[in-house]
């Protein structure tokens, strides 16, 4: 019977081979916005496609609840150009040393929470102290060769949220969406949202 | 299964032992030879092979789907290369030619294997390695009353040996 | 391995998000996507400047003394691209391929990173604060020693506000005045213009003369003030039928000549005879002095007396070249040009109070002699510029300190003790004052990019730190002090610097004292030697210091087409007699000196004269100039036209022999002939009227109202959009269906190309390398790892690999057995087909025709299977042969710091994809998005590429030819209007050239 | 199935025993003894294929450095866009028409004389098309993007252009690679099965049973054997003549001068077998010498390819012919130039090169003399390889270097990596073959079991069954051979 074994291999070799292809290839664009997808591999990965679902350690651990929900501050505050240029802009150190020279790392009792010092706070300052930009690890990354205008999007009513994700709830911000083209080219056809529908000839993301 | 094999080191007396057993109505016959020959194909006469089915199915699916796949293509994505009609059938035949012959001849193949049963695991009774060098077997299953009789016709024309399997 | 692995070099956006840190930029190398990036937000915001949107600085042009006006495209505290201010009066928005260049000078990766002094004999880096002491120290030695007044400072010649500052600056530490130095002055023609007129340089008017004759002067080259030279030239040319007529003079059909109707070959050294036969002088003496028929002297005589209003110009820099410019300007007095075309009110101020090359030599044997105790040179770098025979490394030697504010470690700089290099013009602040009552001011784009501090500043902290002047510097740094020192103050200053000019006129340094002790060069002696050697400046890299800007190495010879290399111009029927061929290595050598270098044969020189382009040859200046080509300047002697004390460039006759080796010329020409097929065409001005536009032009099936526009779109994509025949069914339309949502396919981008205007300069090629960050492929250190030539400057090139998107092609019609020839210059670049022969052989969808008329490339996508181009009949499309754009590859084009240039909204294609031109698809998108978000449509002629706008013969007009607005769709159906290779192939092409319009010798003057 | 054609009395050949059966053939035993018994291993073997992989080896390493670098470091000059590895791509694609010729076509037409060299030819068309698939690759910018010429769905959503000749080329390459190889394997089936049988060694009779698939030779697989065996022929037969008009759509459709010719695809396809039948010439004459096969491969098999090559050769050069007269005649100045320069060009000696070998040496094969000469052929069939490789960069070459824009003309210049992958690809191709020749039956055995006489008790006596080979008498060797 080893030479049934034998013979059977081929096959089955060839079987795997196909169901991998095409769970790799339909991953992407099978993501719609409204799946959020959490899991995180060794390598943050969630399929072989896209880095979806990273979610690295930031140099300071940035809430953003904290700053949207608690605060409710716009992301338009920091993100400041995403309205108006193609990048949306990261806020300045001087940004955030706007309020956090008044709320400083060493916070005093309040009500019934005692007094503490915030580590992320400290290592703020000292950044703004030692004149650092701070290194922030990029997490929404689309290749050089695609140019991904934020303001057009923006202003065309397409949230935030959409293609980030509800980073307002996210403690630590991840890769919410594949951003491989597929799933770009579905909102573009107006498979998301009819009323986002736009131009999907290559040239007006490649060149 | 059960049933006489007799190895015959000559064509024609075969062929006689062929003839004869056929008239008896001894049992299913199966002839080993080691190369085709059509003296036995027309003593056994049994009809034309069905593969030619599985081929023409083949073909034809084959064409069809070489013509659907970039005419679904083109519509999918409307790019208008060279100042041509999107989907135009013309170029597309040739995709749809070579598909055709691809899976026709792949489904040809299909039908040799499931016609003749391979790929076959293990070796049947009855097979003797003779066969595939110099020597013409005939293997006739029957049931064990009947054997006596197979075995003397075997023996009668000629054949080297004669033995019963199980 | 996903699909984020493709064509990217220097990461893009990388490029954008690294705002503050600026050396972080370069580690950004993308291959692959999950490498941990970083993002570098500012440290504080600057006001108004908004991340990925472009801020404009308006500032001056300093690569040659003229001073056009720039716009300095800067992005997330990067300029990365040089423009015409449209706003200035000089330049009018264009910009020429040297001014453009300014850039690759600002990036150049062999700068000096900072302050170098002199330590056992090697120059060492140093602190500024070291570097500062010890030359303080020196000048403190020089007062108190009393050797001030032996002081020299030699300065690169430039207007406005700096000559005045560096005298007053000089005059307090008791140091005579400087000298204001620029070799590409035409010293005669300036000194006879002040004779003749008072000033320096009179505006010029081509278009209002009828008859344009140019004795050697090269007035779209190094002649003058070019770009406005050529804009007005152009002008005049495209007024077709009351064009002026143009008849060029001399020994070298140049670039000029090139565009010339008619090109009368003189000996060198003739053309002051032929200028008094012109005047109404004795036509046979002339005849028989210059080698030119009396017969064409004599109709060119006749032509220019009845021309009526007509402009005579002299250029020339042999002995006498002072007597040839007094007698061109007493011929247009004579013919009364004098206000008309000459406009002495009109001055071009850029070229006062320039030193003579007489001035500097004086210098130089003042060094010799030991009579100079400290020499500051800053910009200048004679030791290139000055014939091997004037002995300046000598001279230098024998200052005991020397200080040299270069920016660059050129030959001079080399030699000195203490180095403070200079920011770069685009780096720092000044004036200028390019014409009377017009001042153009010159602000920094970007913060240093290495550590250096302009020269102002320096000059500035030294006399503060010097306790006798400390008292009369008071402004903090050279801006405060021009402000201070500003007509109109601070107000004006500021208001200015918008515009980048305002009106007003700067004080002006006292002219030099003209030393006329120099030697007087004889008139050619014709016994020495076989032929006579003609040395012109380079079109491209001007005196020398454009040779270390690969774009200006890359760059072809307008004429010649030879790029990184150093040729030999022999005239055809003397190379056949002496079996010379193209390439031949041939040895010239003069009493001075001796040389080598490949021949290329030439139609366009006079018989028996050899004719070498400078420029070349540098033994330092980094890795882009060093080691390429030779200097023709070792081969002339120091003589003078002591007149004017211009160095006599044409002085000498010189020993050819033909060498035994061959070097194949790294030229861009494949076949010189055009086989006729049609591709530049030219017609003479007389059958104008009888010119009927291609009747195919309008051979468009389909509605009556649909006449085909070129480049609109082909017959079959017409069928597609259901205009021919019977309409097909929607998904048979695609996006080219008319009602299609995404309404692309209402607009078509085409091209117009005006032949009668293009003068071949090439300022578009370089603009085009400039916006669409393409790989320069020949510098050496690229010619590594190649399989083949290894070594050799611009072997890539060699095997025709050069990138240029669009090129120019240089045609000659007749000519093939001496006799009179035309040149005829075409940009040749993506011509966007509407049935794109390209687009149905890629197997991969890389190329497809976007609905709004676009021939798409998708870098991203391209396999490189080269088809597209096997099947391109223009042959305009670029394969990658080497990873030009991957830092880990040899042949990275964009060495350290060079890459700070590259534009962020283009993509840097990686080794094995092709690309192509695209008519600055960034430009169309950018400006759409611009529209959608102010919620309107493209305005008409709201944008342009990069080569129209840059263009200073205004030849290249683009647009959207489906809309009457825009100005390509009336251009486009200009009479004149042709197809390349329509006819044959039906390309239906969307670039429209307008054909040349040539004018012959009236027949009158010919018959005579 | 081949039965055997008998010569008729009226037409028998000037040579008595000129057709193209086996005389020195006698038993099925002898058969399977002698051609099972070529499969032994021997020094000269190891050493010839050590020869062949260190080719490979080299191409594998210049290949490397190119991937690396660049496609620059090759020759190519443009507008000279494809050079030596698409020449080389085609040369493999022709070498592998003769074999699917000889198997497939020859096969229907029942042409006996195809027994015994078309197991030779099927492999040879295998391994050259193996060959021959590597260079579209290896010639790409981007190999390692080569997947988005193969359509499958995938997260772009974007398929490959259909309309594009390479495309179709994809198509056309993989169909006939696996067509061709089915076509060889199952051709290989029932003499797998006479190894399993004869052999001895545990392993190898394991291996050798799974191949055979169990095969049993029994009267009802040899019917759908023999049916599938056909309509794999018939499949073959136009699959054939449509890869290469395929590959040569690559450049007719272009609009290339010199390429954008409707006379292309008959022309590729008679230069492919033309290719092909050389290639056949170069193997099978050491083989049958080395393997002492002669008299299985007998000259008269020879002399019968020789007359086919011939009568290739003369389409071929027809082919020139027109080509050259078209360019000529058409009086565009631009098929002009190509055409000039094509012959008069840089690259003129390369023409000739193309025109001695491919039109004017064969023609000794009018010769019976040189016919029936192995030496002979086997120099001829070197020189047509080279002839028909230099044939593909004739027509290449200079029709690029000299196309519709005068201002881009240039030359055309391998460089040492060109060769030294064009030397690999031999190396790719020879080690496959030899590794063929060692391990499986390099003549088909069942097959030629076909065309012996089958044992028989009594000729003539068993009525209505024509035995046939009757009407030979045997000879000691087979005759009229000189070498």
């Amino acid at each position: 019977m080893t030479v049934r074994r034998k013979w059977a291999v081929i096959p089955g070799l060839f079987a795997l081979a196909a169901v991998a292809v095409l769970l790799s290839a339909y991953q992407g664009a099978a993501t719609r916005p409204d799946t959020i997808i959490t899991d995180k591999g060794a390598w943050g990965y969630s399929a072989a496609s896209s880095p979806q679902g990273r979610s690295p350690e930031q140099p300071i651990h940035f809430p953003h609840p904290t700053h949207v929900q608690t605060l409710g501050m716009n992301c338009l505050y920091c993100h400041y150009s995403a309205n108006k240029s193609t990048d949306p802009g990261l806020p300045a150190v001087s940004t955030c040393m706007g309020c956090h020279l008044a709320i400083g790392p060493k916070r005093p009792a309040m009500g019934d929470r005692p007094a503490f010092e915030s580590a992320e706070l400290t290592k703020l300052q000292q950044y703004w102290n030692e004149k650092k930009p701070i290194p922030w690890v990029r997490i929404h990354h689309v290749p050089d060769y695609v140019n991904f205008p934020h303001m057009t999007h923006v202003n065309a009513g397409v949230t935030c949220q959409t293609c980030h994700g509800q980073v307002q709830q996210m403690t630590q911000v991840y890769q919410y969406a594949s951003l491989n083209m597929g799933w770009c080219v579905n909102c573009h056809v107006g498979n998301v949202n009819p009323a986002w529908k736009a131009r999907y000839d290559c040239s007006v993301c490649h060149y | 299964m059960q049933g006489i094999v007799g190895v015959f080191s000559d064509l024609d007396s075969t062929v006689d032992a062929i003839e004869s057993l056929k008239k008896m109505r001894a049992g299913d016959i199966t002839v080993y030879s080691p190369a085709p020959r059509h003296e036995i194909e027309h003593v056994i006469a049994k009809g034309p092979s069905p593969v030619r089915r599985f081929t023409l199915i083949g073909g034809l699916l084959g064409a069809t789907f070489g013509y659907w796949i970039p005419i679904w293509v083109s519509d999918y994505w409307p790019l208008v290369v060279g100042g041509k009609p999107v989907p135009s059938w013309v170029p597309y035949t040739i995709i749809s030619f070579e598909l055709m012959v691809l899976i026709g001849s792949l489904a040809t193949v299909l039908g040799l294997f499931v016609n003749s049963r391979f790929p076959r695991i293990t070796m049947t009774v009855g097979y003797d390695p003779r066969f595939s060098d110099g020597e013409f077997g005939v293997w006739v299953e029957c049931p064990p009353d009947r054997q006596r009789e197979v075995s003397g016709t075997l023996q009668k024309f000629g054949a080297a040996e004669v033995r019963g399997e199980a | 391995m996903t699909e984020n692995s493709a064509p990217s070099g220097v990461g893009r956006r990388e490029f954008l998000k690294i705002l503050g840190a600026g050396s972080a930029a370069t580690a950004a190398i993308g291959c692959s996507s999950d490498r941990v990036e970083r993002l570098i937000p500012y440290l504080t915001q600057p006001d108004e400047t908004v991340p990925g949107v472009s801020t404009y600085y308006a500032s001056t042009c300093r690569e040659c003394s003229v001073g056009c006006g720039v716009l300095m495209e800067t992005r997330d505290g990067r300029t990365f691209k040089l423009e015409g201010n449209p706003d200035h009066p000089l330049n009018r928005g264009a910009l020429c391929a040297r001014g453009q260049a300014a850039v690759q000078g600002l990036y150049n990766p062999d700068r000096y990173r900072g302050p170098m002094i002199r330590k056992d004999d090697k120059l060492v880096p140093a602190t500024w604060t070291e570097a500062l002491q010890l030359l303080s120290q020196k000048l403190g030695e020089a007062q108190s020693a009393g050797t001030a007044g032996n002081a020299l400072f030699i300065n690169k010649h430039e207007s406005g506000s700096f000559p005045v500052f560096l005298d007053r600056w000089l005059a307090d530490f008791g140091m005579p005045a400087h000298l204001s130095y620029d070799s590409l002055a035409d010293h005669a023609v300036l000194a006879a213009n002040r004779q003749s007129y008072g000033v320096s340089w009179p505006s010029l008017s081509f278009s209002a003369a009828k008859l344009i004759v140019s004795i050697g002067a090269d007035f779209l080259e190094n002649w003058g003030a070019s770009v406005p030279q050529q804009l007005d030239f152009a002008d005049a040319r495209a007024k077709l039928e009351d064009a002026p007529r143009f008849v060029y003079i001399g020994p070298r059909r140049s670039l000029t000549g090139c565009n010339a109707d008619q090109w009368i070959a003189c000996k060198p050294g003739s053309e002051l005879a032929i200028a008094k036969a012109l005047a109404g002088g004795s036509v046979e003496s002339a005849a028989e002095a210059s080698g030119v028929p009396a017969a064409t002297l004599e109709s060119l005589q006749k032509e220019l007396a009845g021309a009526g209003r007509s402009l005579v110009l002299a250029g020339g820099s042999g002995a006498g070249a002072l007597d040839l410019a007094l007698a061109v300007n007493a011929l247009n007095r004579q013919l009364g040009n004098v206000g008309t075309t000459v406009l002495p009110d009109q001055p071009i101020t850029s070229f006062e109070g320039i030193a003579t090359d007489a001035d500097l030599r004086a210098a130089l044997e003042r060094m010799r002699a030991g009579q100079v105790s400290l020499l500051m040179l800053r910009g200048v770098n004679p030791l290139f510029t000055m014939p091997r025979a004037a002995r300046v490394p000598e001279a230098i030697r024998a200052v005991p300190f020397k200080v040299s504010f270069s920016s660059y470690p050129d030959e001079t700089s080399e030699l000195c003790d203490l180095v403070l290099p200079d920011h770069h013009p685009i780096e720092s602040w000044g004036d200028a004052q390019p014409l009377a009552g017009v001042i153009s001011l010159q602000q920094p784009g970007m913060d240093p990019v290495y550590d250096t501090r302009q020269t102002a500043d320096v000059l500035i902290d030294l006399a503060k730190g010097n306790q006798r002047t400390a008292a009369r510097y008071t402004a903090a740094n050279y801006m405060r002090w021009l402000i201070e020192n500003f007509p109109g103050g601070t107000a004006a200053f500021t208001a200015g610097l918008q515009k980048g000019i305002t009106s007003g006129s700067l004080p002006r340094a006292a002219a030099p004292a003209h030393v006329s002790n120099a030697p007087q060069a004889p008139a050619i002696d014709d016994t020495k030697g076989d032929f006579y050697l003609v040395v012109y400046p380079s079109p491209t890299l001007g005196d020398g210091s454009g040779a270390n800007k690969p774009w200006l190495q890359e760059l072809p010879d307008p004429v010649t087409k030879i790029c990184w290399q150093t040729w030999i111009e022999i005239n055809q029927q003397t190379a056949r007699k002496l079996g010379i061929d193209s390439g031949d290595i041939l040895h010239v050598e003069t009493d001075m000196g001796e040389l080598e270098a490949p021949a290329y044969v030439y139609m366009g020189i006079q018989e028996n004269t050899v004719a070498i382009a400078f420029g070349q040859g540098h033994t330092a200046y980094g890795r882009y100039a060093e080691g390429v080509g030779y200097n023709p300047g070792n081969l002339l002697p120091v003589s003078f036209d002591a007149a004017s004390g211009s160095l006599a460039w044409t002085a000498t006759r010189a020993k050819v022999t033909k060498g035994t080796t061959f070097a194949p010329l790294v030229t861009t020409e494949g076949s010189a002939r055009q086989h006729g097929r049609g591709i530049a065409r030219s017609i003479p001005v007389d059958e104008l009227p009888h010119l009927e536009m291609e009747h195919e032009e309008h051979d468009m099936p389909g509605k009556p109202d649909q006449s085909y526009l070129p480049g609109l779109r082909s017959r079959m994509a017409a069928d597609a959009m259901g205009e021919v025949g019977d309409s097909p069914s929607r998904f048979q339309k695609g996006m080219y269906d008319p009602e299609h949502w995404s309404g692309m396919a209402k607009r078509r981008w085409a091209m117009t190309i005006d032949l009668a205007r293009c003068t071949g300069c090439s300022a578009c090629v370089t603009a085009c390398y400039a916006e669409n960050n393409i790989p320069t492929v020949g510098a050496p250190y690229q010619t590594t790892h190649t399989a083949f030539l290894h070594g050799v400057p611009g072997s890539n090139i060699l095997k025709g690999r050069e990138m240029n998107w669009i090129r120019l092609e240089r045609y000659w019609e007749g000519g093939e057995d001496g006799g009179e020839f035309e040149p005829r210059f075409v940009p040749m670049l993506c011509q966007h087909c509407g049935n794109a022969p390209c687009e149905p052989v890629c197997p991969v969808y890389a190329t497809y025709h976007s609905p709004d008329g676009l021939n798409v490339q998708v870098y991203n996508r391209c396999v490189g299977t080269r088809y597209c181009s096997n099947n391109c009949p223009y042959k305009v499309r670029y394969f990658n042969w080497f990873g030009y754009g991957e830092p880990a590859r040899p042949q990275y084009a964009w060495p350290e710091r060079m890459n700070w240039q590259l534009n962020p909204d283009v993509t840097v294609r990686g080794k094995g994809v092709m690309e192509k031109c695209t008519f600055c698809v960034q430009r169309i998108r950018e400006s759409e998005h611009r529209a959608k978000a102010e919620g309107r449509e493209v305005k008409p002629d709201e944008f342009t590429t990069a080569c129209a706008q840059a263009c200073p013969s205004k030849a290249i007009t683009f647009g959207d030819a489906a809309d009457d607005e825009w100005s390509v769709a009336r251009m486009a159906q200009d009479r004149r209007a042709y197809h390349v290779f329509h006819e044959q192939l039906n390309t239906y092409p969307a670039v429209v050239y307008l054909q040349k319009v040539t004018h012959p010798a009236p027949k009158s003057a010919a018959g005579a | 199935m081949a039965t055997v054609v008998s010569p008729s009395p009226d037409s028998s050949p000037n040579i008595p025993s000129a057709n193209i059966q086996l005389p020195a053939i006698q038993s099925y035993t002898q058969v399977n003894d002698e051609i099972i018994g070529t499969l032994r291993p021997t020094g000269k073997w190891f050493a010839g294929l050590g020869f062949a992989i260190l080719c490979m080896l080299i191409g594998a390493t210049a290949w490397t450095y190119q991937i690396y670098m660049g496609l620059g470091v090759a020759g190519y000059t443009p507008p000279v866009m494809w050079g030596v590895y698409i020449v080389t791509f085609v040369f493999w694609v022709g070498i592998g028409h003769a074999g699917t010729l000889i198997s497939a076509i020859l096969y229907l037409f029942r042409a006996g004389f195809r027994t015994t060299i078309y197991r030779c030819a099927e492999a040879m068309t295998v391994f050259a098309v193996m060959t021959a698939g590597l260079f579209p690759i290896l010639h790409l910018g981007r190999p390692w993007k080569f997947f988005y010429l193969i359509p499958y769905p995938n997260w772009r959503l974007i398929w490959p252009q259909f309309k594009s000749p390479l495309v179709w080329d994809v198509f056309a390459i993989l169909t006939y690679l696996t067509v061709s190889a089915t076509f060889l394997y199952i051709g290989l089936v029932p003499d797998l099965a006479a190894m399993r049988d004869r052999e001895k060694h545990p392993v190898r009779k394991q291996i050798y049973s799974v191949l055979s698939l169990g095969w049993r030779n029994s009267d009802r697989e040899w019917r759908h054997f023999a049916r599938a065996y056909l309509f794999l022929a018939a499949f073959s037969t136009p699959l054939v003549l449509s890869v290469h008009s395929v590959v040569s759509f690559d450049f007719a459709m272009s609009l290339v001068p010199g390429w954008h010719a409707t006379l292309f695809a008959p022309y590729f396809v008679a230069g492919a077998i033309f290719s092909g039948i050389g290639m056949v010439f170069t193997i099978i004459i050491p083989v049958r010498r080395w393997f002492n096969l002669k008299k299985y491969v007998t000259i008269n098999h020879l002399d019968a390819a020789a007359k086919l090559c011939l009568f290739t050769s003369l389409v071929v050069g027809t082919a020139y012919l027109v080509e050259f007269f078209i360019g000529w005649y058409s009086g565009s100045e631009f098929e002009h130039s190509y055409w000039w320069d094509r012959v008069f060009g840089q690259w003129w000696w390369a023409a000739w090169i193309m025109l001695l070998c491919n039109c004017v040496l064969p023609l000794t094969l009018f010769s019976q003399k040189l016919r029936r000469n192995t030496t002979w052929l086997f120099m001829l069939s070197i020189f047509i390889n080279l002839g028909m490789w230099f044939e593909r960069f004739v027509i290449f070459e200079p029709s690029l270097s000299h196309e519709f824009e005068p201002w881009q003309w240039t030359a055309y210049a391998p460089t040492y990596i060109d060769w030294a992958i064009l030397l690999g690809s031999f190396g790719f191709f020879s080690m496959w073959f030899l590794l063929f020749i060692k391990n499986l039956p390099i003549i088909a055995i069942s097959e030629v079991k076909e065309i012996v006489p089958p044992p028989v008790r009594a000729p003539h006596k068993v009525e209505g069954i024509n035995v046939s080979g009757m009407h030979l008498e045997f000879e000691p060797e087979t005759p009229g051979e000189r070498d």
